[in-house]
């Protein structure tokens, strides 16, 4: 009879069964509560039910065994409940360490990808089946939220910072992307289509076209263009930090802070470079708000990213 | 019950406290103490603002009501700021690297 | 007791004078927790960005006047200090002193108030207010999280500046009520009142100035 | 059917009939009634925007209006209902007509502050109405910035403003109860012999008081950063977005529990009446409304597990969202075990008492779902979050209110009602509340985002079932509004306790005189003591067969 509903999104990530599973226990323990209230409701305004104008009830006052049953009960089912959850919520929010990373630069009304090798899609995602793959995101300008049901992610996409959202496709077919994030006029057209892929044919579609070589390349040319390579250089000569093997490396500040290079970090370099001086360095570097679109600060990460080449440099 | 009412004598020795504060307050923070400015600069604020609270708005001879709006106003505002701080803080101990 | 002679301020829906004293008294203190809570929301934005932006925030500072802030804290404390002795000379039915003592604190909410908008104009006139006039000459670097400061100086002081109005209309009325003989010993709540609300608006300056004018000083 | 009762002589409503008389108020029955017209008015003008709303989702494409359109129907749909219908329903129309007579007292302690509450809250529904009826409003009732900020294009801030100076009239209502509560208790009316009515609305104050303010300051700065281009959560300057989601949920959380607890206040009310004796676990039921006032401000973060704050504070938002569900728990379990051995009666404010508690239940175990932050991720900002939030608000709230309203309404207009029509329109009521939200939750989790125009074809089937549902439940809605309106008229004088209830508001007249009561009561008894009423006042009941 219930043919035509739906009752589950497809489960298409490695992350779907664990959240299904959490789903259904939940579901169990709602059932179970609701149908032993509404059951004691009902039975009980039944069977109590008043016979004569004039009867009263029996006063009684309460029971402080009960009262102490019906809430340590509860308590302890809703510990199990937050406990499951929290799991799930830590294997959602902690990405493998060999990830394939894709960059979304989202804004009204639309989702920008780009792979690292160069292909740049719109409101479509190819990504391959079997490999953990991690999206790097934000926004041009307000807030929107990748969300894909049949994985079950979704994190918020925000202008000026970075976040990131993690799955493991597991089976190929095309599936919904949405804004779930109310972002204008336009929000319930920001939708897209997720195609996994078998990893052949996934190659086949990288190799099919990346006219304008890989994201870090394009770097590269954006950094020589910008005149960045003045300043920093490979050979520890120049006015600004040596970049070769800094990304994922743990730096100090001038004000004796510790911090790890991350895409924030690059970031926030560029876009305001005083912030957070690297120690032993001037803060000479001017700002480059407003010079680079967000998709170009990308390419200018991926550039740093890719630096890791040189010899003895201790990587992660 | 009777208004307490409270001596001259002690307004005029909680303003001339708030004075001698409001000098140190001053004078602390032109020397460079590290975090210890923020946590003087708002200790002694926080020492003004009691008094103020005691003494010139009469809880110090207030009824338990009044003490306890006046914990509760703390106390939430506590909530306010413990828990948006316990975000920011606690964000950078994970970065999306 | 109070029924037998019924006292003209007790309203009808009050049993004594005793009563409507405690409620209207109690009536004010909730009110004041609203208002920590109003003030609370700019605290906790002011709290983040300056642990998020140290230096601008001490860059900007350095643009404030300590010394007009200084003398301002001294103007705030001392109209408390004649507010209390104002409800003191209330509590003991002394009318003249009461009256006087209104007029000064008053007098010095408005000099608050005329140092403050001293400053507003020196700040108007650096191109300091945030918006796209927007101008940071001293540390360009920080021009915008130097931003950030400005908005909320202006704001939380703009704010307080509005609670200094108010308090100082309540305090005109309360004079007015005073000198008509409205306030006596044995009535002498409205001035209780308006005195917590005065003390609050001193409080919550007590804590902005070590806030915006106080920060990075040694530098 | 012995029909004898007569209409008092003399009561707050023939005390004078001009509109001066109504306008210029202070008693608290009669601002009372001015808050029904306007949080009646303002359900409807919500209600309408729903029906658009769902007549809209029928079809998948989205061809009945534009998106623009779209977007403002649902934006002015929450504004609407909950900043000027929710909020103030059940405090400011039952709660201000009842909290004084409940505790034996004349009036609220400051009844021109409280006539003053009904004009603040009819001017910020004016600044509203007009944000409205010039253009409308596109940010969602949550006006998120950057959106609300530098993007939306629409009246923006006249509708700030609006919920701004609304805001000032919540918190003087719950400045007054909470005055009220202290210090104009009867002679005897101890805090432990209070109903639980007054136990809830003195919880929903301490919300009303304490979080007001901060989503008062923080649409303000809303305001400033359109209006004059000051940073404040704009990332153009450094600013965090996340930062408003912070300080508006640290408001519109508890802002549920403003909502609900009022509720919760009335169910107790209706359980006891119903099955005449007292609420079991009386003092677990009144602290469990303090515990939700206090936990309620500590769990705003669930509206944010994935907004971009730290994985830390999910976590503890999460485990302290679990915590407000056990005082929630405990008053379900309470209200069902005082049915046991009850003199359960089916008359219709029992009828929708029952149909709280089970909706209710599905509304709070739902939650659990939400406060479980691995679940969350993928049902929040989906429509499993508004079938929860409707399970709380329309079938929690909105039931109560309408119990509320039943099982008053002839104390407030001294007549009766038609039993059977009421009835009928209750059932009609939960069998549409069911079809239009249940298969929301089902939408919800095949992954339907929430405020979408458009959405894929196969959501279209519990699509159409939920907008047959809401044209059920729209007829529901109408039924009650017409014959309480022909009562008013038509219907029998009630007398002054037809339930056979005890309580202090059936022990004076229906309607009551101006001042409450012809003489302060004295209180002896502990609230819902049916034992000792009917040993000493057998002629409590009315003698109908």
């Amino acid at each position: 009879m219930w043919t035509g509903i739906p009752l589950f999104p497809e489960r298409a990530s490695t992350m779907a069964g664990r959240v299904d599973a959490l789903y259904l226990f939940l579901i169990v323990v709602a059932v179970f509560f609701s149908a032993l209230i509404a059951g004691l409701i009902v039975y009980f305004a039944i069977k109590y039910r008043r016979r004569a104008p004039d009867s009263i009830g029996t006063g009684i006052h309460g029971s402080m065994l009960l009262e102490i049953t019906w809430s340590v009960i509860p308590l302890l089912i809703t510990m199990v409940i937050f406990v499951w959850g929290a799991s799930v919520f830590f294997a959602m929010s902690r990405p493998p360490d060999e990830t394939l990373n894709i960059y979304v630069v989202a804004k009204q009304w639309m989702w920008k990808f780009q792979h690292l090798d160069g292909q740049r899609e719109i409101n479509e995602l190819h990504v391959p089946i079997g490999r953990p793959v991690k999206m790097i995101m934000t926004s041009e300008d307000v807030i929107h939220d990748f969300f894909v049901p049949a994985f079950r992610v979704k994190a918020d996409v925000l202008p000026g910072r970075y976040t990131s959202v993690w799955f493991q496709p597991t089976k190929p077919g095309r599936y919904h992307l949405f804004c779930a994030e109310y972002c204008g006029t336009r929000h319930s057209g920001m939708v897209g289509q997720v195609v996994v892929m078998d990893p052949s044919e996934y190659q086949t579609w990288l190799s099919g076209g990346a006219p304008e070589g890989s994201l870090a390349s394009a770097g590269a040319k954006l950094f020589a263009d910008l005149a960045c390579n003045t300043c920093h250089r490979p050979d520890a000569q120049g006015r600004g930090p040596v970049l070769e093997g800094l990304f994922g490396k743990t730096v100090t500040l001038q004000n004796g802070e510790m911090l790890v290079v991350d895409e924030a970090y690059v970031r926030e370099s560029i876009l305001m470079p005083s912030a957070k001086i690297a120690s032993g360095f001037q803060p000479i570097m001017p700002t480059f708000q407003g010079l680079v679109t967000e998709e170009q600060l990308l390419e200018l990460i991926e550039y740093v990213k890719s630096l890791q080449a040189l010899p003895q440099v201790q990587t992660r | 019950m009777p208004d307490h009412i409270v001596p001259k004598r002690i307004y005029y020795t909680i303003f001339a406290i708030l004075m001698l504060c409001t000098y140190l307050t001053v004078q602390i923070a032109f020397f460079d103490l590290g975090v210890l400015n923020a946590v003087a600069a708002l200790t002694i604020a926080v020492i003004k603002a009691t008094l103020v609270v005691l003494f010139f708005m009469h809880v110090k001879y207030g009824t338990r009501l009044t003490w306890a709006v006046v914990v509760g106003s703390v106390f939430w505002l506590g909530i306010l700021l413990a828990l948006t701080m316990g975000d920011y803080l606690t964000r950078v101990w994970r970065t999306y690297g | 007791m109070s029924e037998l002679i019924q006292h003209p301020a007790l309203a009808h829906h009050f049993d004594s004078l005793e009563q409507q004293k405690e409620a209207s008294t109690l009536g004010m203190w909730v009110f004041l927790v609203t208002e920590v809570l109003f003030f609370g929301g700019l605290f906790a934005t002011y709290l983040i960005y300056r642990n998020w932006y140290p230096d601008a925030f001490a860059a900007a500072s350095h643009e404030l006047d300590v010394t007009l802030g200084t003398i301002n804290t001294v103007v705030l404390i001392t109209s408390s200090l004649t507010m209390a002795l104002a409800v003191h000379a209330a509590q003991l039915g002394q009318r003249r002193l009461l009256l006087i003592f209104l007029v000064a604190t008053m007098t010095l909410g408005a000099v608050f108030l005329g140092i403050k908008s001293v400053e507003y104009y020196h700040k108007f006139a650096e191109h300091l207010i945030p918006g796209p006039g927007f101008q940071f000459e001293k540390e360009p670097v920080h021009v915008r999280h130097a931003q950030l400061f400005f908005s909320l100086y202006f704001v939380m002081t703009g704010l307080h500046a509005l609670h200094m109005v108010i308090g100082i209309g309540i305090m005109f009325v309360m004079w007015w009520w005073s000198w008509r003989g409205t306030i006596t010993a044995e009535y002498y709540s409205p001035i209780e009142i308006s005195g917590l609300y005065w003390h609050f608006v001193d409080i919550v300056w007590i804590f902005l100035f070590p806030l915006l004018y106080l920060i990075g000083r040694h530098a | 059917m012995a029909s004898t009762a007569l209409l008092p002589r003399r009561h707050y409503l023939n005390d004078g009939y001009g509109v001066k008389s109504w306008l210029l108020t202070r008693d608290h029955k009669r601002i009372g009634l001015l808050y029904l017209a306007g949080v009646t008015f303002f359900f409807f003008v919500g209600g309408a925007f729903a029906v658009l709303i769902r007549l809209e989702l029928t079809t998948p494409v989205g061809d009945l209006v534009t998106d623009e359109t779209y977007n403002k129907l649902f934006t002015m749909h929450g504004v609407m209902m909950v900043f000027f219908f929710l909020i103030p329903a059940i405090p400011s129309v039952l709660g201000n007509f009842l909290v004084p007579i409940m505790i034996g007292a004349k009036d609220l302690a400051f009844p021109k502050l409280n006539l003053a509450s009904w004009y603040i809250y009819m001017i910020g529904a004016l600044f509203t109405m007009y944000a409205i009826v010039t253009g409308g409003l596109d940010t969602g009732w949550t006006f998120y910035t950057p959106f609300s900020t530098v993007s939306s294009t629409s009246n923006v801030i006249p509708a700030a403003l609006g919920i701004f100076i609304t805001g000032f009239s919540s918190i003087l209502t719950g400045l007054n109860f909470i005055v009220t509560i202290h210090r104009m208790r009867a002679p005897g009316m101890t805090w432990f012999r209070l109903p639980l009515f007054i136990w809830s609305h003195y919880a929903t104050s301490l919300i009303m008081v304490l979080g007001t303010p901060v989503i008062a300051i923080t649409i303000l700065l809303v305001a400033a950063e359109r209006l004059f281009h000051f940073g404040f959560f704009d990332p153009a300057v450094g600013g965090d977005p996340v930062l408003f989601q912070h300080l508006f949920w640290f408001y519109s959380h508890p802002a549920v529990y403003i909502m609900i607890l009022p509720a919760m206040g009335v169910i107790s009310e209706l359980v006891a009446a119903f099955c005449r004796k007292p609420v079991f676990g009386y003092s677990f039921v009144a602290f469990a409304s303090l515990a939700i006032a206090v936990l309620g401000f500590l769990v705003w973060g669930h509206h944010m597990f994935v907004a971009g704050q730290s994985v830390y504070a999910a976590l503890i938002f999460s485990i302290l969202s679990f915590l407000v569900a056990i005082p929630s728990a405990v008053k379900v379990f309470n209200w069902t075990a005082t049915m046991y051995k009850g003199s359960v009666s089916w008359e219709t404010p029992m009828l929708y008492a029952i149909g709280f508690i089970g909706l209710f239940t599905i509304g709070g175990l739902t939650g659990l779902f939400l406060a479980s932050v691995g679940l969350d991720v993928h049902v929040t900002d989906t429509y499993f979050i508004i079938a929860h939030f409707h399970y709380i608000m329309v079938g929690g709230t909105i039931m109560a209110y309408l119990g509320g309203l039943h099982y008053w309404w002839p104390k407030i207009s001294g007549r009766l009602y038609n039993e059977w029509l009421a009835k009928f329109s209750a059932l009609v009521i939960f069998l549409g509340f069911n079809l239009t939200f249940f298969p929301q939750f089902i939408l919800g989790y095949l992954g339907m985002p929430r405020r979408y125009h458009a959405y894929p074809p196969e959501f279209q089937v519990l699509n159409v079932l939920s907008s047959a549902g809401a044209s059920i439940l729209g007829v529901g809605y109408l039924i009650p509004m017409a014959y309480l309106m022909w009562s008013l008229r038509y219907g029998r004088a009630a007398g002054p306790n037809p339930w056979g209830a005890v309580g202090l508001e059936w022990t004076t007249t229906s309607p009551p005189p101006t001042e409450n009561f012809t003489e302060t009561p004295e209180v002896t008894w502990d609230a819902y003591d049916y034992q000792s009423t009917v040993d000493s006042r057998q002629s409590t009941f009315p003698a109908e067969s």
